[in-house]
């Protein structure tokens, strides 16, 4: 859909309200978490990232979160089969995709099994009743039914799904099994009924991009499962959840992934220099090269090297030659490109590396989140190996942090690490379009004058070094791993120089401390608690130290985004409370580096699941440190 | 093929343009200073400004190299070189790349990436220095020892079978092979040039003595009185003799096997069944015969083994580039940002 | 060859004995199924006891392999399978150790290790599931794939040449290299047989179908209707002839260059100048020049392409410690912290 | 030389003193350093052997260090190409290769220049007046001669070295070249004689070691050195620095690469199996990798992988397969191992990693010391992976951390890593060779009962889990990097199976603890200063506490050997002094440990020169924290 088209959609629905289920009653909720989950095969995915647009389109703030499987295609019907995708939308601010959904729908039973647990007790559940069948209850690996039990604690509603979508397509002349792969539209044109959400961009969407017959079929199965909303006598309201205030803008719906990958576009485009982008597949950080590669317009060269060693030093050669160079990568892989990040760092080569971290150590859960990458990215590497560490708060925040990125590591002449992880990478939230014209725009230029020309002849502020590439007549020059001289950049073995550039790399990564604006806190600006976050938790701290405030605690939250070096004024920040919490979906790494350098005996929450830490987690843990 | 740029020398460089100021460090009487001194002779000839010319190694004695090239140079980690190589490369185009590796440095610890950079067909120029042994480590042996050497870190040994470094590239689908010798300043000027004129990933042996640590591995084929009959040249045309008169002896490679064809000295070769070499057969089947050549039943094969024309990987790259834009227009970030579904809010 | 152990096991094993609890998590209709179920079936024969097999794999679908096979299983980490496996056949070699790859594990992030796992001549089985993609990380593009092919990662398509496994392994010094295909149980499993009785390491490439990904990739070979024009088998001592009836062709290879000879039904092969196979050349030129044998002019061979007797790597390594014993004696820590200069202080 | 002999000959040299110069007084020292240098052809580093030798037979206690230059062999004459070797001995306690040689012997211009600062003041420089050509001086990079001026701040030694050795060959047909290369021969044998040291084994390992011509010629000129000294007018006295009291014993010299490769050599026989040892060749841990190879009759596997991962990976391999397992490497080589190591995290098998640390990062400074893999150690790979670190504080030490690595390991089911360094790795000291019948020795045992076997069962105390080897009827199992199931080791995405995991992990590194001797003190158990070390500074801040303590400063010493997981009394320790000092040779890493632990403000003193502390740096930090 354009854009002129997507602002009709919400003009007409904002301007307008048509609630078209007159007929029944509604109530006005204020948020609602809705997860949606099935086989891998069963479109989950599809289905919630429709309901997302549609919601973004009804105006309410969101957050969302896929839960994909290990596997590729497990087994149908297994536990390990199961892929889910969890959305929470508001008229009020949303920051996370919500602890517990308020209702579940689940495809089959092992979606029931693999989710249950998570629903909010008295949660409406919404099943495909033809899918109890006993062996898909003994696939999901239940002895007995649960239903009799569930229909107690939750809202349990059973519709024959599969019949129905089979009976709305029944003239279609489509095979059973075809009929019944549209079963999903089913469902979400159900859950828009309900929770009366526009169809009309989903239509569209159906029209543009399935070849005729199976887009038939997919429009009259999701009007279908409307239509049955507004007739079943099973529901007996549906649900209104407001637009929510939101900023005046043009939106979209962005995960952390798209955002690193076109925040990396935009550096190309702002500072004039075309982006080499040199990676190697590894999830969850994959869809950042995926996307990069669909953008060749651009002049952006992707490069899928053998291994992630050669993607950081094919990054690192463009980076010599003139590029912005990027790598994106995962754990295993970051631990891999450290030899090469290394001489990037000795060679004083403008480099970013985006680690979208995931739970481990070794292959771990590849496809879960954690934020245990952080002292790696500090101290990984062998010897005394300086790096800047950056990391994003919000998936929208993965577009601003990647300019940052590449601004510092030209300016300073030095790789940048950017830490997600595989919160971010996946959950997605509405973000509003910058005006790209307001984005800061300097083209880099490169030193060019021989006259006086020394390849480690530092600037005086920033102590970068030139940026003097290939082709340049005049300055041909070596460079290498060995220690250089200071000015000269010529091999030295003498004691005295490595003690200098030594001193020297770590003066110049600690002198970009002045490019960090002064810390903002949410809350007062001392007092009893401060909670230190970073990355990726930021929406779950954030609604827990709201939460507590909103009941009277007296907390308040700092969001670090700069990692190394550590903001100046953040020793300050930290001595203005009595108590210091760190949250981290680690044993315990940020709180490491800041009792280290400020000697505060900041307290660890830590969390290695695999998850992201839920609201509820993070207030108990702030209530009972402002109790005692 | 790095850009031909004939003509944008103002004024024809020398060999002393090539030096540095820097100390060559090699020990006294190693190869490596014959190989430094004919790639210093031969560059000026390809009338490309020296601003234009970048040297990428890894680590080991033959990795000090682009520290004498008064080129742009880049030293970079062990193993790694063709990898940093390929990232340049794809940058700028218009840059001649060369990538200087050793035995140990380029199929030891990097033999992934010189597999892949060849495989790619990246317009680089690959020198592999093989002295059959890690010089700047002190001693020990490499992939390409032999079998039964004893050195540091086998003293009862190796039992490794020897890597060749030929049927190596070729059976990473190199476009170009080749194979030169430290000391033989004419045919490795002449491989060094063709090499460069090869639009694509090139990639050259160079025997190499270390007399500090396996001194004598290559003697046969250094010594000019041993040379006629422990080499066989290969010239693109010519039938595949060699030896001394009186003691001419060609080869044939019949159902996938070489076998050696005693030469009276007025034999007319082809007529007595000699092979004739071709090194622009598309198949690579005839260049893994002559691969395998070696002693001690066979002399080994020094010159161009291979040279086949198929696009170079930054070419094809570039393309994508430029289909792109053709295609689509050039991309500008608002119009990305406003891809796909959006909506306003006012 | 692991230790022949015929006799050791009382009572014969049969597929069920190979299989474990664990729930088979490959796609519906992934090639992997029918190669697992091909493993099970042909290790029973071997008369070797269950707990001296063990799997070793990197990262990726087929690298899930161990995890379903009833003996000791080591699920590794991306590409270095290899080098696992050397170390447990090195300290162990009466273990029969089984190495599991792509084509993603084994060539790509792991090109260098296989490379020297087969140049070492260990005495492993080499399984290398050939589904020019990876799979397991969704759908991005392997060294294997066709050039042109799009996919996630390169959308505009491949630009990057294919590597031939068979030719990598063979410029790699194997001894033996076959090629077999997912579906065709008969030949996988003769095979297997083959790849276990060598002694040395038997590099086993496996064509199979990703359907998800790369669905019919190999079609032409896997379908049984055109399998007899695509596939060329390899017989040894047969003469290298494939089509059906009435469109009968050979291969000869000549000056080292194979080409078709078209033949009627009632030719004799042989006699028509079409090579005989010979899988036990000491030269690997031969393997070499049908290595290079692929469509669209040529078909693919799948059997044994070359098999040759060298002693293994872990035997050679025991011979050393058993030489240096028999030399030496039996280290004595008292004897090596005494040895060379000392002196007392009383 | 066996053992016998070598007692006999120290008998005879301290039971009837025959100094042969009587004719000449004699003064008596109670220590000297010197330092050899040349050319790296001059044969150097076999004088300072020959030297050391036979000073540890002359009984004193003694501390050598050499020192290459990077190159193979760079240009004779040139300052790149000098080759030195130090040795201190003493009649009392050695700890260093001392801060300054009191006499510089110095082979040609280029050995002088490069060593001559290192000179204390007033010292004696014994110089090769035939290498004091206009064209070498200029290679050494003198503009002038520097001797008019170097002989008013020393006490210059000019003899006609090279003249001298060839009149003492003249007769043996030998040509120049050949002759002259004896002439280290005479240096040898001038300082034998100046400092009273036993000729009579290097005469008898000459005869054993050269072929005759060589083997006369070599013999000739040590003597003709040894008379030297005494005819020549030149010497006027000779010293005497008599024997230390010494713990009775059998001794021997070793550095900490043979001591380390012994000490693995050691754990094999303790524990009855067989060591299997994956290594990549690189300086300076190289020779760890010569030295074990060449014991095959041990049964010793050592394998040259391909690349460090490699290494790694089949030393992995090799603990699968039960066999001690050991990698030994430098820092850019354990970075690129740290992926395999986090698969022996989560797979629990045991593994030693042996880093020789270097002056870093990338290529840095190869053959120059440095302490700065600590922090990648303990927090170089990704997500959250807890091992082990030991480091050793002197050569001989090397052989026990070996044992100790090895037992834990297997013990806890772990790798373990061991810091060495550089300095370590090259500077020797006499060494009281162990009661081999008086090492601890168990073999191990693996597990074989079938019977209630889970590979993930652990035990209770240590929380090891079993080590159950292929080829062990009824135990097949499978391991992997995918996080395991507790107990079963099946592959388990379940989130608080994670945490589970994860803390078991944290849980039995942390317990080791109980494994750690209390800490001893070198001085006061509380007071004013405490230092802190690790590694292989020990013996230059042992000296610098002594010595101030000796001076009335109050001021004491702990050295750590476990850096993770700390000793228990640790923190204890710490509270009982008012000021900490952590010197490393870093830019700070240990301090940040101690910080973060203990939130005690320690103090840092660092030095990234590639060079080991002096003590006077040592004494002069020390000196300013109990002043101020
Ligand atoms: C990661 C890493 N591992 C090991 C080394 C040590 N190293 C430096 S060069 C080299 C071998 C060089 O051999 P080769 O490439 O044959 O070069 P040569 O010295 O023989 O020219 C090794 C093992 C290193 N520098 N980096
Ligand atoms: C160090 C590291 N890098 C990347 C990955 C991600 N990864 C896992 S499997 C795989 C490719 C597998 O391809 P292939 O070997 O062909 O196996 P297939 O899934 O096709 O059977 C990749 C890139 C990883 N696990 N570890
Ligand atoms: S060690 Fe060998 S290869 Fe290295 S510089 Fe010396 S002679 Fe040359
Ligand atoms: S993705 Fe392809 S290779 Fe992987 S399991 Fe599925 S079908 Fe098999
Ligand atoms: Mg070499
Ligand atoms: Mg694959």
């Amino acid at each position: 859909m354009n854009k002129a088209q997507a602002s009709a959609d919400r003009a007409s629905k904002t301007q307008h309200p048509q609630n078209p289920n007159e007929r029944k009653p509604h109530e006005r909720l204020e948020r609602v978490a809705i997860r949606f989950a099935g086989d891998s095969g069963d479109g989950m995915q599809l289905t919630g990232t429709k309901f997302t647009e549609s919601t973004a389109l009804a105006g309410n703030d969101l957050s969302t979160l896929p839960d994909f499987p290990a596997e590729i295609r497990a087994p149908a019907g297994t536990l390990a089969g199961v892929s889910g995708f969890q959305i929470h939308f508001s008229s009020t601010d949303v920051r996370t995709p919500a602890d517990q959904p308020d209702v579940l729908v689940a495809m089959n039973p092992a979606a029931l099994r693999a989710n249950l647990a998570d629903v909010r007790l008295g949660g409406m559940l919404v099943l495909n009743a033809d899918a109890f069948t006993e062996k898909n209850l003994e696939r999901a690996g239940y002895r007995e039914d649960p239903l009799p039990d569930v229909r107690e604690r939750y809202r349990v509603v059973e519709i024959p799904l599969t019949k129905l979508t089979i009976a709305a397509v029944a003239d279609l002349g489509l095979s059973q099994r075809e009929a019944t792969r549209s079963k999903n539209f089913f469902a979400l044109g159900l859950m828009y009924w309900l929770y009366g959400r526009p169809v009309e961009s989903t239509l569209r969407w159906i029209a543009s991009r399935f070849p005729d017959d199976v887009g038939e079929a997919n429009r009259r199965v999701l009007m279908a499962g409307y239509h049955f909303g507004e007739t079943s006598e099973l529901f007996p309201v549906s649900f209104e959840v407001p637009p929510a205030k939101i900023e005046p803008g043009v939106y979209r719906n962005i995960t952390g992934n798209t955002a690193l990958a076109w925040g990396a576009v935009a550096a190309s485009t702002q500072m004039g220099r075309p982006l080499f982008v040199g990676a190697y597949p590894i999830t969850p950080a994959s869809e950042i090269l995926h996307e990069l590669a669909k953008h060749r317009n651009f002049g952006i060269k992707t490069f899928q090297a053998e291994d992630e060693i050669a993607a950081a030093a094919a990054a690192i050669g463009a980076a010599f030659a003139g590029h912005l160079a990027l790598t994106v990568t995962s754990g295993p892989g970051f631990l891999l490109k450290q030899e090469a990040l290394n001489l990037a760092v000795v060679a004083e080569l403008p480099l970013v590396l985006v680690d979208v971290q995931r739970a481990g150590p070794s292959t771990g859960l590849p496809t879960k989140t954690e934020q245990a990458d952080l002292l790696m990215a500090l101290y990984g590497r062998s010897s005394d190996s300086p790096m800047p560490v950056l990391a994003p708060a919000t998936p929208g925040e993965c577009f601003s942090i990647m300019l940052e990125a590449f601004r510092l590591a030209v300016k300073y002449m030095t790789p940048v690490v950017v830490l997600s992880d595989g919160y971010l990478a996946n959950s997605a939230e509405p973000w509003r379009i910058p005006d790209t014209a307001a984005l800061p725009r300097s083209v880099v230029s490169y030193h060019t004058e021989p006259a006086g020309f020394a390849p480690y002849h530092r600037a005086a502020e920033t102590l970068a070094r030139p940026w003097a590439i290939p082709g340049t007549p005049g300055l041909e020059h070596r460079i290498g791993g060995l220690e250089k001289q200071d000015g000269s950049g010529n091999v030295s073995y003498l004691p005295d120089n490595h003690q200098r550039m030594t001193d020297l790399r770590h003066q110049k990564v600690a002198g970009m401390a002045r490019d960090i604006p002064p810390l903002e806190l949410r809350g007062a600006a001392s007092g009893r608690l401060l909670v230190v976050g970073w990355g990726g938790t930021h929406g779950a701290i954030a609604t827990a130290v709201d939460e507590t405030r909103a009941d009277g605690g007296e907390v308040a939250h700092l969001h670090l985004r700069h990692l190394n070096p550590l903001p100046s004024d953040l020793g300050d920040v930290l001595g203005r409370f009595e108590r210091v919490l760190v949250p981290e979906l680690n044993t315990g790494q940020l709180v490491r580096v800041l009792r280290d350098r400020y000697l505060v005996d900041a307290q660890s929450l830590t969390k290695v699941q695999g998850q992201p830490f839920r609201i509820a987690e993070l207030r108990s843990a702030i209530a009972r440190l402002l109790e005692d | 093929m790095s850009e031909p740029a004939v003509g944008t020398v103002e004024t024809k460089l020398t060999k002393k343009d090539f030096e540095t100021d820097q100390e060559v460090r090699w020990c006294p009487g190693c190869g490596d200073y014959s190989v430094l001194a004919n790639v210093q002779r031969v560059l000026p000839e390809f009338g490309i400004p020296r601003e234009r010319f970048v040297f990428v190694s890894g680590i080991g004695c033959s990795s000090r190299f682009p520290y004498y090239m008064n080129t742009y140079g880049f030293h970079t980690i062990h193993g790694r070189a063709p990898a940093f190589a390929t990232g340049i490369k794809l940058a700028r185009p218009e840059l001649s790349v060369w990538i200087v590796t050793g035995d140990g440095d380029g199929l030891s610890i990097g033999g992934n990436h010189l597999l892949h950079v060849i495989r790619r067909n990246v317009d680089v120029q690959i020198l592999l220095f093989n002295n059959r042994i890690y010089g700047l480590t002190k001693g020990q042996y490499s992939p390409t020892s032999q079998l039964g050497m004893k050195n540091k870190s086998m003293p009862m040994g190796v039992i490794d079978y020897p890597l060749d470094p030929v049927a190596f590239a070729l059976g990473a689908g190199a476009t170009f092979v080749a194979r030169t010798v430290d000391v033989d300043s004419a045919g490795l000027q002449d491989v060094l040039r063709r090499a460069h004129a090869h639009p694509g990933a090139a990639f050259v042996e160079i025997l190499q003595n270390c007399p500090v640590y396996n001194d004598g591995v290559w003697e046969a084929i250094e010594d000019r009185r041993t040379r006629v009959e422990a080499g066989l040249p290969l010239i693109h045309g010519e039938p595949l003799v060699f030896g001394a008169k009186g003691r001419r002896r060609g080869i044939r490679i019949e159902h996938g096997t070489p076998r050696l064809i005693a030469l009276a000295d007025e034999d007319d070769p082809v007529a007595a069944g000699v092979t004739v070499h071709d090194e622009r057969h598309e198949s690579p089947a005839y260049a893994m015969a002559l691969a395998t050549l070696a002693p001690p039943d066979f002399p080994i094969p020094t010159g161009v083994f291979r040279a086949a024309e198929r696009p170079s990987y930054e070419r094809l790259l570039d393309e994508q580039v430029t289909t792109a834009v053709r295609e689509r227009g050039p991309g500008t970030l608002e119009g990305l940002l406003h891809s796909g579904d959006t909506w306003s809010v006012e």
